[in-house]
């Protein structure tokens, strides 16, 4: 299930209703990312994450489906915030459940290179010397880079 | 009329992220079209960038590629969520 | 922290009192094992789990302690049930904080494979046949030698 | 009175979790303590099978280590949980 909304996340309460309809799949893994206080610009008051739709979702359904072929997932979730948001605030949250905990944790993590470096959505810090735009990491290209290197 | 998106930072050298133009006749291509609107917004190669990707109505499309009745276009710059 | 206890594990409750504990770190990693009503002897209609304190703890302890060292961690939990559960039932709970989210997915996995493979439990399911006491598989012991081999 | 603790599938081979024994003299290694309670027990080799691992007051030993002073054994067959 994809779920891209300005409405805040509540990491919890997602979990809850994921694993109500996962039943009794032997694992499950969950990720959250907040918004930092502090990045690569110095002290972070506020952040902005723009989408397009439908490119961001039919980018991250392809992903999904992509997860579900390479791992044997009974369920998989993402939700993502967009719009405006402040540190603390839970930017996203993906849930994979198998029955093997190593294919839910693989998935996870797949999903979350995928959110990092490929999902279309445009970052931008707040600071207390402006705003900044945000583009990924090398560090995010070389973790998304493992998966094709198999 | 053709709607064009300006996303990320590139919103800040057009001073806009959205605007509807009629393109010129010249205008054919992905590859026509950036520079002729890096010239028009004076971007000094912001929009010639190949790590900015042009999407037409959706689909990410080469800067040969023809943009025969585009509705929408969108210039992406390096995505990334999370 | 760790909790050893047979009272019930509510992961979204877990993972709730985590997250405010660690505050604005980035990332947070959870797993949730559940009881399956699947196993290797067929249908599974109990599970019995058996600690041996304090050296239950002590192994326990002294693997998040690695886990501190080989990552940057800000916060872990670990919450096992022991006792008696039924299938569904939530028997382990694994939380890990970083502010690199590969951190926390190496973290959180690693803290599994050792729960799994070497943290002092027995486990005894009920199936309608009788009742059958679990050792681990050796999917669970390639896991674990995954962390020993790098 | 020493404290012998029979974990997992080996309270299933004694019949019981948890007893409360004099040892006798001439069992003095974690060795001769399996080899005894083996035979009284009729646990065919269940006591001797190098994956049960023997803790003296929870700390794991050798076969040929000394049983000294120990206030509680524990006999622990392959663990595992989550």
């Amino acid at each position: 299930m994809l779920r891209i909304s300005p409405a805040p996340l509540d990491s919890a309460a997602l979990l809850k209703t994921f694993e109500q309809d996962v039943g009794n799949a032997g694992g499950i893994v969950s990720f959250s990312g907040r918004v930092r206080s502090a990045a690569q610009a110095g002290k972070v008051t506020g952040l902005h994450l723009q989408a397009y739709s439908p490119m961001t979702e039919t980018g991250i359904e392809a992903a999904m489906s992509e997860a579900r072929q390479r791992w044997p997932l009974t369920h998989s979730l993402v939700a993502h915030r967009i719009g405006d948001m402040v540190p603390g605030d839970t930017i996203v949250f993906v849930a994979t459940a198998s029955k093997h905990r190593r294919a839910a944790f693989e998935a996870a993590d797949f999903l979350m290179d995928y959110l990092k470096t490929e999902a279309v959505f445009w970052k931008k810090e707040t600071t207390p010397s402006g705003d900044l735009w945000i583009e990924p990491r090398s560090e995010d290209y070389s973790d998304a880079a493992r998966w094709s290197a198999e | 009329m053709t709607k064009i998106l300006y996303f990320g930072r590139l919103s800040d050298v057009t001073g806009t992220a959205e605007e509807r133009l009629d393109l010129p006749d010249h205008v054919e291509t992905a590859g026509a079209l950036r520079s002729w609107l890096d010239l028009r917004f004076e971007a000094k190669g912001a929009l010639l960038e190949p790590s900015v990707r042009i999407a037409v109505d959706s689909e990410i499309i080469f800067d040969d590629e023809p943009l025969t009745q585009a509705n929408e276009i969108a210039f992406m710059p390096p995505v990334g969520g999370g």
